[in-house]
């Protein structure tokens, strides 16, 4: 027990406080119900494979800079691949996507082993590269989606022997997040290749002097962060039904999410519950504050706050723990 | 005294065109006296963002959202929801694909074209352009791209000399043009996506030859065309006030009187300094006391009702 | 494996150069600036003259300092993500509040949020440990929020660019850009505490052992304050040149330049992880990437490919500078 | 003996730049048999274990594994081909539990916990995670997780180092039955009575070559010293000093006095006091709370009770600093906690003269120069490899800790374990700067994990066990077995038997380091 809190106690804390948020939620719109919480199942969705992407990365002790050009340009590759082109032709490219990504992020991860340039500035220099690409691929945003794409996560999932009122909080976006990641990362925490990602963050010199093949594993941790990000970029065109070249904000709020998910920047540490907890929470501030109508200036004044506030406490608690 | 709640959603942050638009919905709002409280999702953000922003302005349970769109098909979806929970929709600026919606929109096609004639025109239908363009990959960006198209087609001895986008930042723009400037080309005229007053800045600095040169009718690049000698050259209107006539839409629609048509385009209009008319148009448009990234065109007539003095506070109802 | 041993003797020419440009980094820099120069002289000819030189030098010169701030900072295994916002705050304030103010007061009214954001970030960093990229984010936030609320107080009172900021941003005396009154005794001075003062001492030892350095005395919370507030107020100083520069006051005036000053900083050969880099280069990054922006602009291709071609120069020199560096 | 070596390795080459690390280095080990590896600081010892278990490539070199050439490229591929080491620092990952570290190597876990218990480690739990055992603890696991896959050949550097003697003494006896059962090991150590103890032969290396093997026959240290050395005239018989030269210092008012002094758990209770001119030694077995006491002393760590006064008055140290400040320095055991390793010697040297606010400015260059080149004579370092500290071998960066105190003139210096991994050369030269220091009015306190250092340096002995202060007893008192019994906390006086190391009758009483 102790164990586990020590280990997990920054997650559970981190459920307490969008429990509260909750509360507060429905304490300011008692009208707040199962449909607003699919849209915020909705809005968390390409913020939560951004920061998944970003996750694997940063455990395994690096950064990736290129996670929301990626999304840019996988989102586009899948809009204008799909424009105007048959319901099944979509079963094709959701794979194509995919590989895409996977192969885009092992290239990351090759030019960091290969060129040993530091992988904050490869992962920067390929920001550009792939911004480039995806304008290459659309040049303004466009582009098309199967209908049942989009229509994979909107709505519920009618699950039988659930009463509807159960049913209608389990919104379909939110089971594709689950089912996308849990089938990614729960085999992969368990298999030696993810004890290897921790290995090469947590200390590079001993994961080599431990048998860890150190660079396959890196190009491996980034090739996976290439996928989560296609996921992303997928999620995006199913969301708005378009592709656009120019990335949405998910980089740094990948990296926010990420901290405040007790993933420490570094390596080595953390898991993929926290950072996912943490874009809930940030999610559900942005809602309350829209339905507060609090002055949109004072918006990105409280969310810095909140940032730099959490982060402190919890550096503040680790501290008092160290001595 | 006021009886409705409006939304309203915007994705671009910081910049004076914007910052005008929203300040014009807040003073319409106000000045109307029919609106309770605004509820504004204003941050730097992409479709999928403002798809977020309506939806949570939906939970709120706004009357009308008032939206300058990301993108026209992006948020189709959450502009569809709304109209289903009851909620009136109106786009600004652009245009939307969701049938349901009001528009009320400057023409960005019409804006690039107007001003890419004229400018033609005064470069003899021949010669090189500098074509400075806005953001790679928006949608305002693309369609102002058309228009210009257009006027290029029907002027077959105008050449681009050179092609750059801004990303509609004022540096880079300055660092484009000097760079531009150094290399010696020979170029007979300037179209530029919105950022002006810098351009004609750097043409002095360097004394180069003032070129025509047309822009936006951003203030500082208003008060240019009228101070600055030998400068000739023309601002295209694009106001940013169009959000004050995006409020008003919503609240006559919210009142019962549906317009005819679900899309009404504000065209813009021209003002140079080679004309007298267009002269005395700058004149009376010219607005030093404005910053000089705001358009000076702050009003839009029988859509906005608001005074200077509301727009410049930029308070909303209950501020 | 052979069995030949290595005979110390007779070291080839080819090894010896390299040796020499690994002990002197700065050798290489600048052979990767003349290259770039000379691609572009050959692609336009005639680009390279007297105004260009000036140009380049006036544009390069608020990226250098503000990577200045970013080769401090990253030698503690820092980073400084708000001065983008930092530099937009002074400007905008400077220009808002010279209309009515004092120059000197408005001086002093520009650098205060600049002087509050180091302190927090400082305190956030060296007290609360908190990882720097995290907080100068955070704070980078915060303080843009604050300038839009700022922005509506003052739309009404306009803004002005002081002479004396215009003629130090754009003027050129003699062919030199006068900005480099500013920067030249800047950048010895950020040379020299680097290099000679026990405070650029105690940045590299910070960054390389903290707790080496704990144990000597250091005291990390003081070290890591005073050069976040030194970081933020070169920032501020960085915002009032650039306005004079740009010469329009916008709520997002120096954002652009961040992520340049980072990469600027590491092409000049700075170690992110710390302990390790010079600002010698990091001057040398800044105009070889200002000579590579001028270079994709006049380049005649789609606005995608010359950000792809950007993104593949920056890794390739970045690589070809720590090959021909690390080889020792 | 006619069995071919297990192990072969011929003309091993390794220059890091212009630095040759290793010449000419070779290395034949036969089965069963335990074989010591030897040399100074800096003859490339530690590069030939890395190399041979596939850690750094070499130059040039050929290596023969049971006869055939093998080329090793990888620690994995060592491990492959039978070799497993336990390199000078932990491998364990630091952020993962014991477990997941067993799992990423594929370490049979039963036969692991067979081990660390034969090891002598009794309350392990495998979830711990790395990062919170201790550094002793950590390096048991790392050998019982090679012999848990039962290696062909074990590569043991400075195994002991670190270890306290109950944890050495199990090592060494795991170490001799694994020779026994017919599988090689090579034992890097520079405690010749571990050598004495436990090897069969050694290869002697002198500046990266291997300048002899040798049988392991009682009087045959005398031999490696000289192989080791060269032509270093090293005196390596230190008699215990003469009474005169103790001249026990009887002040009025000590320069350090602790009363009651409590750190958490860990250490309760402890007083003592601390004379100029003098060298106090603290003997403890591993983990006993001797690692509180001197960060207390030295300001890292907060007291949780009891007082330290300095020169009569109560002080409170809540950072380094306020230690430094008043004349007590520390050299922590660990090198790598103490050294700037990308910064030059110089640098690290003149770093505490920077630490203070009022230091910030610019720096007088040629008075540092002065005053660093001084402290580098002083103790001999070894500046060869000049530029980054980390270019230096282990014992010189060990010097360079102890440099900048002495450059800094500081009034108390806190050793903890400092010739931990240094050749016979250099701790004798550290004996005779800790005496110096002592005879210029300075005052040390000097914690050992090599008992026999005791006699040599110390004036007095504080012994501490399970966090208390057990004994404290002059230096005529203090031969091995009397530390031993009372680190283990036995009363004076009483005898019991505990190990190889302790029983004067062994191997042992020959060495050159042993007691005259
Ligand atoms: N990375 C390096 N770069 C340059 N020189 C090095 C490097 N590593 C070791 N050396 C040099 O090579 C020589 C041999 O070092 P090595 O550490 O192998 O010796 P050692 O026998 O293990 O000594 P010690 O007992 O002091 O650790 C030393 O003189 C050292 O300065
Ligand atoms: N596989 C590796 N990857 C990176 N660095 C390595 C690797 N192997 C060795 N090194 C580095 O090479 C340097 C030389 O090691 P060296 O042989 O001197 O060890 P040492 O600590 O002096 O050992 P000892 O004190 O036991 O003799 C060290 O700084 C070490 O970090
Ligand atoms: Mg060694
Ligand atoms: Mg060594």
């Amino acid at each position: 027990m102790s164990h586990f809190l020590r280990r997990q106690g920054w997650v559970v804390g981190l459920f307490a406080l969008l429990i509260v948020l909750f509360i507060a939620t429905t304490i300011i719109q008692p009208a707040y119900g199962s449909n607003d919480f699919g849209s915020l199942a909705r809005a968390v969705l390409p913020y939560a494979f951004a920061v998944a992407a970003q996750t694997v990365v940063v455990i395994a002790g690096g950064i990736d800079l290129s996670v929301a050009a990626m999304m840019a340009l996988t989102s586009v590759t899948a809009a204008s691949m799909m424009n105007g082109a048959s319901e099944e032709y979509a079963l094709f490219v959701m794979p194509f996507v995919l590989a895409m990504g996977f192969a885009l992020g092992a290239l990351n991860g090759l030019l960091i082993v290969v060129t040993r340039v530091p992988d904050i500035v490869v992962t920067l220099a390929m920001l550009f590269v792939l911004q480039g690409a995806a304008l290459l691929v659309l040049d303004a945003p466009g582009g098309g989606i199967a209908e049942w794409l989009k229509a994979l996560i909107s709505g519920t999932v009618p699950i039988p022997g659930l009463p509807d009122a159960v049913d209608a909080w389990l919104p379909k976006a939110l089971l594709v997040l689950i089912v996308c990641l849990c089938v990614i990362w729960i085999p992969l925490r368990r298999s030696r290749l993810g004890l290897s990602i921790y290995a090469i963050g947590s200390s590079e010199l001993a994961a080599f002097r431990s048998g860890v093949p150190v660079k396959r594993t890196r190009i491996i941790a980034y090739a996976l962060s290439g996928l989560f990000a296609a996921f992303g970029g997928l999620a995006l065109t199913m969301s708005t039904g378009i592709g656009a070249p120019i990335p949405g904000p998910y980089l740094l709020a990948s990296v926010a999410a990420v901290v405040l998910g007790g993933v420490a920047l570094g390596g080595g540490k953390g898991g993929l519950l926290g950072p996912i907890v943490a874009v809930f929470v940030l999610r559900l501030v942005r809602t309350d504050l829209t339905l507060l109508a609090i002055d949109p200036n004072v918006t990105a004044i409280i969310e810095g706050l909140i940032m730099v506030a959490v982060v402190m406490f919890g550096a503040f608690i680790t501290m008092r723990g160290r001595q | 005294e006021g009886k409705y709640t409006i939304g309203i959603s915007n994705t671009v942050q910081g910049n004076g065109w914007r910052e005008e638009m929203v300040c014009a919905m807040k003073a319409q709002a106000l000045a109307s006296g029919e609106v309770a409280k605004l509820n504004i999702a204003h941050r730097n953000t992409d479709a999928a963002g403002q798809l977020e922003d309506i939806r949570n302005l939906i939970s709120a349970k706004v009357d009308a959202i008032v939206v300058n769109p990301a993108d026209p098909a992006g948020i189709k979806a959450g502009l569809e929801e709304a109209t289903k929970a009851g909620i009136v929709v109106v786009a600004v600026d652009q245009a939307v694909t969701e049938p349901s919606a009001y528009i009320i929109s400057n023409n960005q096609e019409q804006y690039a074209y107007l001003g890419a004639k004229w400018l033609f025109q005064q470069m003899g239908g021949k010669g090189e352009v500098f074509y400075m363009r806005g953001a790679a990959g928006a949608s305002a960006d693309s369609d102002r791209d058309k228009g210009f198209k257009k006027a290029l087609a029907e002027n077959p001895g105008v050449k681009v000399a050179q092609e750059v986008f801004t990303g509609w930042q004022q540096d880079q723009a300055k660092q484009q043009i000097l760079s531009f400037l150094s290399t010696g080309t020979p170029f007979n005229g300037i179209w530029t996506s919105g950022i002006d007053n810098v351009i004609v800045d750097a043409l002095v600095e360097s004394q180069a030859p003032l070129v025509p040169i047309v822009g936006a009718d951003n203030a500082g690049f208003v008060g240019q065309l009228s101070s600055v000698k030998g400068l000739v050259g023309a601002a295209v209107t694009n106001p940013g006030s169009i959000g004050g006539a995006g409020v008003t839409l919503a609240l006559q629609i919210l009142d019962g009187k549906k317009p005819a048509q679900q899309t009404v385009l504000v065209d813009p209009q021209l003002w140079d300094n080679a004309t007298d008319e267009g002269k005395a148009k700058l004149k009376a448009a010219a607005d030093p006391s404005l910053s000089p990234e705001w358009p000076v065109s702050i009003s839009i007539p029988e859509w906005t009702t608001y005074t200077k003095e509301q727009i410049v506070a930029c308070k909303g109802p209950g501020e | 494996m052979s069995t030949s041993a290595i005979s110390p003797q007779s070291v080839p020419f080819g090894r010896r150069l390299k040796r020499l440009m690994a002990d002197r980094p700065l050798i290489p820099l600048v052979i990767l600036l003349v290259i770039l120069v000379v691609i572009l002289q050959i692609l336009r000819p005639g680009i390279v003259n007297e105004r260009w030189i000036a140009n380049t030098i006036k544009f390069a010169i608020p990226l250098a300092i503000l990577a200045g701030c970013q080769t401090m900072t990253m030698l503690t295994g820092g980073i400084d993500l708000s001065v983008g916002t930092v530099a937009t705050i002074s400007a905008f304030i400077m220009a808002t509040q010279i209309v009515n103010q004092d120059p000197a007061v408005a001086f002093l009214l520009a650098m205060m949020p600049a002087v509050l954001i180091g302190l927090v970030n400082g305190i956030g960093v060296g007290v609360f440990r908190v990882h720097p990229l995290i907080m100068t984010l955070g704070t980078s936030l915060i303080g843009t929020g604050c300038l839009q609320v700022y922005q509506r107080t003052v739309i009404a009172s306009g803004a002005k660019i002081p002479d004396f900021l215009a003629w130090l941003g754009t003027g050129v005396t003699w062919g030199f850009p006068n900005a480099l009154l500013l920067f030249v005794p800047l950048a010895a001075l950020i040379v020299f505490t680097l290099a000679r003062t026990g405070f650029g001492r105690l940045l590299y030892a910070v960054g390389d052992n903290e707790r080496a350095t704990r144990l000597s005395g250091v005291q990390y919370w003081q070290v890591i304050t005073a050069l976040y507030i030194t970081s933020s107020v070169l920032a501020g100083i960085t915002g009032l040149l650039y306005i004079g520069l740009i010469k329009a006051p916008s709520l997002s005036l120096a954002e652009p330049l961040v992520l340049p000053s980072v990469a600027a900083a590491v092409i000049g050969g700075t170690s992110i992880f710390g302990g390790r880099g010079g600002y010698t280069g990091t001057i040398i990054g800044a105009l070889i990437l200002t000579v590579l922006t001028t270079l994709l602009t006049i380049l005649q291709m789609p606005e995608g490919a010359r950000r792809i071609l950007f993104g593949l120069i920056v890794l390739f020199v970045t690589a070809a500078y720590l090959r021909i560096v690390e080889e020792r | 003996m006619t069995t071919s070596p297990l192990l072969d390795a011929s003309g091993v080459a390794k220059n890091y730049g212009a630095v040759a690390a290793l010449r000419n280095a070779s290395l034949s080990v036969l089965p069963g048999e335990v074989h010591a590896l030897m040399g100074a600081n800096g003859a490339g010892k530690s590069t030939l274990v890395k190399i041979l278990t596939g850690a750094v490539p070499a130059n040039a070199g050929r290596i023969l594994i049971r006869g055939e050439a093998r080329d090793i490229r990888s620690p994995a591929a060592a491990r492959r081909a039978g070799l497993l080491p336990v390199y000078q620092e932990p491998s364990l990952i630091p952020d993962l539990d014991v477990l997941s570290n067993l799992r990423l190597t594929s370490t049979p876990v039963e036969p692991f916990r067979a081990w660390v218990r034969e090891l002598g480690i009794l309350d392990l739990d495998l979830r711990d995670t790395a990062r919170d055992i201790p550094l002793a603890v950590l390096r048991v696991l790392d050998l019982a997780r090679a012999l848990a896959v039962e290696p062909d050949v074990l590569l043991l550097d400075e195994m002991t180092a670190a270890l306290p003697a109950n944890l050495a003494e199990k090592v060494l006896e795991v170490v001799r039955r694994q020779g026994d059962s017919g599988r090689a090991v090579i034992f890097i150590s520079h405690r010749f009575v571990e050598i004495s103890a436990l090897c069969d032969r050694a290869t002697v290396l002198r500046d990266g070559e291997t300048v002899g093997v040798v049988d392991i026959v009682p009087g045959v240290e005398e031999k490696i010293v000289e192989l080791m050395l060269g032509t270093r005239i090293v005196k390596t018989h230190v008699a215990a000093r003469s009474a005169a030269e103790k001249a026990a210092p009887a002040p009025s008012s000590p320069r350090i006095a602790v009363h009651n002094l409590r750190v958490g758990t860990k250490l309760g209770d402890v007083s003592f006091d601390l004379a100029d001119g003098e060298v106090a030694g603290v003997v403890a077995l591993e983990g006993q709370g001797q690692d509180e006491l001197f960060a207390a002393l030295a300001g890292s760590i907060r007291p949780s009770g009891g007082t330290i006064e300095v020169d009569g008055q109560p002080v409170k140290f809540a950072h380094p600093i306020d230690a430094i400040r008043a004349g007590i320095a520390y050299v922590p055991g660990d090198r790598s906690e103490a050294l700037a390793m990308q910064r030059s010697v110089r640098e690290n040297i003149a770093l505490p003269f920077s630490a203070a606010f009022r230091n910030w400015g610019p720096i007088n260059m040629r008075r540092e120069r002065a005053t660093v080149i001084g402290a580098i004579e002083r103790l001999q370092i070894d500046t060869r490899a000049q530029g980054e500290v980390q270019r230096l071998s282990g014992g010189n960066q060990q010097k360079v800790t102890i440099a900048r105190w002495i450059a800094a003139d500081a009034r108390t210096i806190l050793c903890f374990d400092p010739t931990r991994g240094i050749d016979v050369g250099t701790k004798q030269e550290i004996y005779k700067l800790l005496r110096e220091l002592a005879g210029n009015g300075k005052s040390v306190l000097f914690y050992t994990s090599e008992l026999e250092e005791v006699q040599r340096v110390c004036d007095r002995v504080i012994v501490i066990f399970g966090g208390k202060l057990v004994d404290i007893f002059p230096v005529e008192e203090a031969d091995e077995p009397a530390l031993m019994r009372a680190a283990y906390g036995l009363p004076r006086g009483a005898k019991a038997d505990i190990g190889i190391l302790a029983d004067p009758t062994a191997h042992a009483s020959d060495a050159p380091e042993a007691r005259p």
